[in-house]
């Protein structure tokens, strides 16, 4: 039997700053990389040990890959939005340039591109738009038109740079206060992009009750859905089963299934998004 | 002189004495991609069970300071499936295998015992009686010296004798002691110490317990005090009895710690997830200790606090 | 609206929550340097025994990962020179007191009960029972329900009715729900939840156990989820029991946890070391945590991870 | 009863590291403070918070008071020396100019400054010499004579800066291996110093076996000896109890005393050099 396993090219390296920038509510960091950054795909993540010497934090943190580039040099860049919240990620904002971390990279699936040009949304929840950006890159090279949706609880936590936003056909930045753009969440505006732009296919990314809304919008209109989700994850390599998540499997059982590997990037039709802290009835030995 | 870093448990023999922790490995594949398995002394692996299972739902972790919890709940595919796909894989890894059971009652064991027996290649088998006990209102098997004789019992009877049986036991009881030679006198060759400890994280955002199960098992180097105690504890009462070593060992001072209370050999757990290739750096790191402390086996290292201490500056 | 930061445990009142742990706070002399000792909700003492003592040889204390062993064994000048050196002045102080007296054999705490109920101005009685008792081959009163129900019988009886006994417990036991019945049952009003845990250093340079008497007792924020399980489990069995909460508190958010496990007060030990103003900034966190909770009265919060688990997004 | 309490100019505060420079084995670190550095004496300590935000380590680390200054603008400076060894002093030895530390300072008692003018032998080991040189200044401006011995391990292990050196009338070095200096202990040369300049207080700082030998050597020839102990010290103000050393009281008790308080200066011919991991006979309370 051919069992899940980690991304093949995950590697474990020291990572240097090369640059750490607020934005809004958020560290941009670049950190410089060898060739690995090549093997990155939009969807993929990172692991970071945290703290440095000493710490009492034991688990690495997980981040998603904003963009992975290699320069002409063959210098890799790995770039994070890091929003700085409990001890962990604020200990990573504070990184200095020039400073190493810690990193095992790229983990995880990506998000699916189409082989054949789509009209594709893209809808990202706070940092959740980090890996949009370089998969709206990719689906524009591809010929696809790509709409975004933006939401956060205020202004300073959409994450939407400059740079980013040249390749989206369209964005619609939502907030929880109306600070910035439409007062409302994501849902509310979705059902009308996808009328009007004629979407074929939903990605996005942010927190699991915005992806279990977006689910129930796809499903209902038989549209795709790519979510990368976010479950706690204590090691990001598939050894600690803590990441999981009711999803079906290709034979159609439910199993709890981890993140980690098969994600972050699901099928959000595939995912069981109950409330957490049960197991959904007919999960696989339950 | 070159160091001798085997080590060897109730017949058992490892290459060196750094083994992973039960439930902190994977299925071993994930692993292999960070160092060869064959590097190991041996791969432990998740607590199978006889049926396929679940595990708890999520939130299964918390982070803790200097630890972490987890209430997994034994997540996985059963013994058959699980003999049938992972054991073979690990075998072409050139890695030795340790099984781990746990069961839900008595009979269970016996049952799981009888799967294993049949397998070839097994190096020994790690009996996690650290799980409540459904014919007794839940309550964990190896809290109770009656029960932790009756798990351990029923595996001694359906293994035969060929396999070790390494009786792995919960810090969370009055006297260690007690259970350890309980478990050794129903016919354990060997001893895991520690489990997890009892412990609860409360969100104070949801203001409710952050784990589904509201308890989960602390694990890391907060509970390394726990561990090494336990370890003295243990082998000052039962010096012929091989220990497996395991509780927060995320460096090689640390693994030589346990071993100095009395370990055989070393399992790491925690610390894999916050670095995949701990196992491989510990074991360097304690050879290295090894060697600069002045031994020539390993194996003369374990226990090595509990000599008389000397007149001499110490 | 004002925020009422007042408890009460079993009929003693104190103006607000945050207490120091016993053996934490020296004389009390010494953090009055850093603060008014009248700020705390009171000031619990070092544990006093009948007779001075010595305590401990040197190395008495092992820093561990987030945490810390101590063996200090009880050093103290005993319960007369206490009680007429220490009290005194504490009293001038304005500061609630709470004493802890620790025993050797049951007819100590007896003693001991005597000698404290014949002095006015003391709000609590803070009983430790986690001391080894030389009548029963040095087994710890808590460890074993009937010693720990006879050290609390003793106290009860002569303590009179006026003021509050505090039972307190060690966590290293496999029912700490079974002890607290039975201390409640004899008498007990209050709980203070947890003691140390039982831990062990080894020196990796002297290869021998860092503290002199081998084992000491595991405190600091490493121990804190077994805190937590400990209250919650205790304050779910015995819901009238008021809790003093303690064991690795280091902040408002730390307070908070145990407070919503169940505990009442909270005490601060270990934190001390880190920090001589800890029990202030705690206080001053804690009191804006619950505010910003939404809690009018601090009470509402003891105990409040309790109860039922509502549908909504939690 | 007035019974010992802590040092009562101490405070809790944070200071910013001036400068921090690598000397020999050690870092000469400079913090700037406020007026507290008038109150320090030779022979105080501060107590330091280590490891940061999210550290694994709960206890405070205590460095003896190798300099104290204010500046005529009132600026105070506290200098001390640091032996990068564990994770805390490290920690420390690798903070940067302008970060802040906490504090607590001054700690602990002072050696005693004779009211005449003394023939004194001032003896550190390793870094013990920290607090030995402001000493021999204020012994200077009493019109002493001051002979120091230093001994460590090796050559890079003896802290004896230029400026501090200037105020001795004598400086002997041994070192264990001979690198510099006397080949062998302190002990060794004690005595010759002792007879050579007639010798009548000793001050010594350093190892616990080095202090004990001193305290023979001077209990023989009937010459004070004020010693600055070291035992692992958990909270430096009293409140713990794990830094006691069997000392004789001025009642002729001996008890397990306090060496943050009652300390870390104390007469060595009161305290009782057993070997630790044992309680004397004839301690009260034993
Ligand atoms: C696949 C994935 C991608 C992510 N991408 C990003 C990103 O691009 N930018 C970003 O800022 N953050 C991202 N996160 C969240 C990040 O990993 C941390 O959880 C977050 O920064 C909080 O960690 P902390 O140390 O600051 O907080 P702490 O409170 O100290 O975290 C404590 C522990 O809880 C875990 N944890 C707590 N809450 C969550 C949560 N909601 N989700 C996952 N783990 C949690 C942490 O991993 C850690 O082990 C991602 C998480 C995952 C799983
Ligand atoms: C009064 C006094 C003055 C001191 N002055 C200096 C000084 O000027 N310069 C300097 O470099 N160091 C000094 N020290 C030692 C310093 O406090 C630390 O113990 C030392 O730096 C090791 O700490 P660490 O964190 O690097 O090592 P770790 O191994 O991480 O220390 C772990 C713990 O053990 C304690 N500890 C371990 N060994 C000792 C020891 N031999 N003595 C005391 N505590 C110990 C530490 O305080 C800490 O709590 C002094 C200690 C005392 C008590
Ligand atoms: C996520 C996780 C899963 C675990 N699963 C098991 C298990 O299946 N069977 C078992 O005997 N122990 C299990 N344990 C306990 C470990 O094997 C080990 O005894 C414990 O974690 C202490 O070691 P550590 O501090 O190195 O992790 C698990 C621990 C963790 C953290
Ligand atoms: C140095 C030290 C001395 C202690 N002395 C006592 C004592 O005399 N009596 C007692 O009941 N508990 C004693 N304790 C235990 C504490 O009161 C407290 O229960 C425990 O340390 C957990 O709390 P913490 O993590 O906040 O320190 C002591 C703890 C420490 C660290
Ligand atoms: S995070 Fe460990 S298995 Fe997914
Ligand atoms: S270090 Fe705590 S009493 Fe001296």
């Amino acid at each position: 039997m051919d069992f899940p396993t980690i991304n093949p090219k995950a590697q474990q390296f020291d990572a240097e700053v090369l640059s750490n920038k607020r934005v809004g509510s958020y560290n941009h960091m670049v950190f410089s990389v060898d060739e690995i950054a090549s093997y990155a795909r939009p969807g993929n993540f990172v692991a970071i040990s945290v703290g440095g010497p000493g710490t009492s934090m034991v688990l690495r943190r997980a981040f998603a890959i904003y963009r992975a580039t290699v320069k002409p040099d063959g210098q890799g860049l790995l770039e994070l939005v890091i929003a700085p919240f409990g001890n962990g990620s604020t200990w990573l904002a504070n990184r200095q340039v020039g400073d190493l971390v810690n990193m095992v990279a790229p983990l995880g699936t990506a998000f699916g591109i189409p082989t054949e040009p789509v009209r594709a949304l893209l809808v990202g929840g706070g940092y959740g738009s980090a890996p949009l950006f370089a998969l709206a890159e990719v689906l524009k090279a591809r010929g696809c038109r790509v709409d975004m949706v933006l939401g956060a609880s205020s202004a300073a936590k959409i994450y939407a740079p400059l740079e980013g936003k040249r390749s989206v056909s369209s964005l619609t930045i939502t907030t929880d206060d109306g600070s910035a753009g439409t007062h409302g969440r994501v849902s509310d505006v979705i059902p009308g992009i996808i009328a009007s732009s004629n979407i074929e296919i939903i990605y996005s990314c942010g927190p699991m009750a915005m992806l279990s809304a977006i689910t129930n919008i796809s499903k209902e209109r038989g549209i795709m859905h790519q979510c990368s989700v976010e479950e706690s994850m204590a090691c990001g390599i598939g050894v600690c089963m803590t990441c999981v998540l009711p999803v079906e499997g290709e034979d159609g059982v439910v199993r709890m299934t981890r993140t980690c590997i098969d994600g972050p990037v699901m099928d959000g039709s595939k995912v069981i998004w109950t409330k957490s802290r049960e197991i959904p009835d007919g999960v696989w030995g339950k | 002189m070159t160091f001798d870093f085997s080590t060897a448990m109730a017949g058992a023999r490892f290459s060196n004495p750094i083994l992973t922790a039960s439930g902190c490995a994977g299925s071993g594949k994930e692993l292999s991609q960070f160092f060869p398995l064959s590097e190991l002394g041996a791969i432990v692996t998740k607590s199978i069970m006889v049926k396929p299972r679940s595990g708890r739902a999520t939130p299964r972790m918390a982070e803790t300071p200097s630890g972490m919890l987890n209430s997994i709940g034994l997540q996985g595919p059963g013994i058959d499936q699980f003999l049938e796909n992972d054991i073979p894989w690990l075998k072409e890894q050139g890695v030795k295998i340790v099984i781990s059971i746990a069961g839900e009652s008595v009979e269970d064991y016996a049952v799981l015992a009888r799967k294993v027996r049949g397998v070839a290649g097994i190096t020994a088998l790690e009996v996690n009686i650290s799980c409540p006990n459904v014919e007794n209102r839940g309550q964990v098997f190896a809290c109770n010296p009656t029960t932790a004789r009756e798990a351990i019992s029923a595996v001694r009877r359906n293994i035969g004798g060929e396999v070790p049986i390494i009786a792995k036991l919960t810090p969370d009881v009055t006297d260690i002691t007690e259970i350890a030679r309980e478990v050794v006198d129903a016919g354990a060759d060997g001893l895991a110490l520690i489990n997890t400890l009892l412990g609860m994280v409360i969100d104070t955002n949801t203001m409710f317990p952050k784990l589904s199960q509201k308890t989960g098992g602390l694990s890391g180097p907060a509970i390394r005090p726990v561990a090494v105690r336990a370890i003295y504890q243990v082998h000052a009462a039962l010096p012929d009895t091989p220990i497996l070593g395991m509780g927060g060992v995320a460096s090689g001072r640390d693994a030589f710690e346990l071993v100095l209370a009395g370990a055989s050999a070393v399992s790491v757990g925690t610390a894999t997830f916050g670095n995949p290739a701990a196992a491989m750096v510990i074991k360097q790191e304690l050879e290295e200790i090894c060697i600069q402390r002045g031994f020539v086996n390993f194996r003369d290292a374990i226990g090595f606090a509990h000599r008389a201490e000397g007149g001499d500056g110490e």
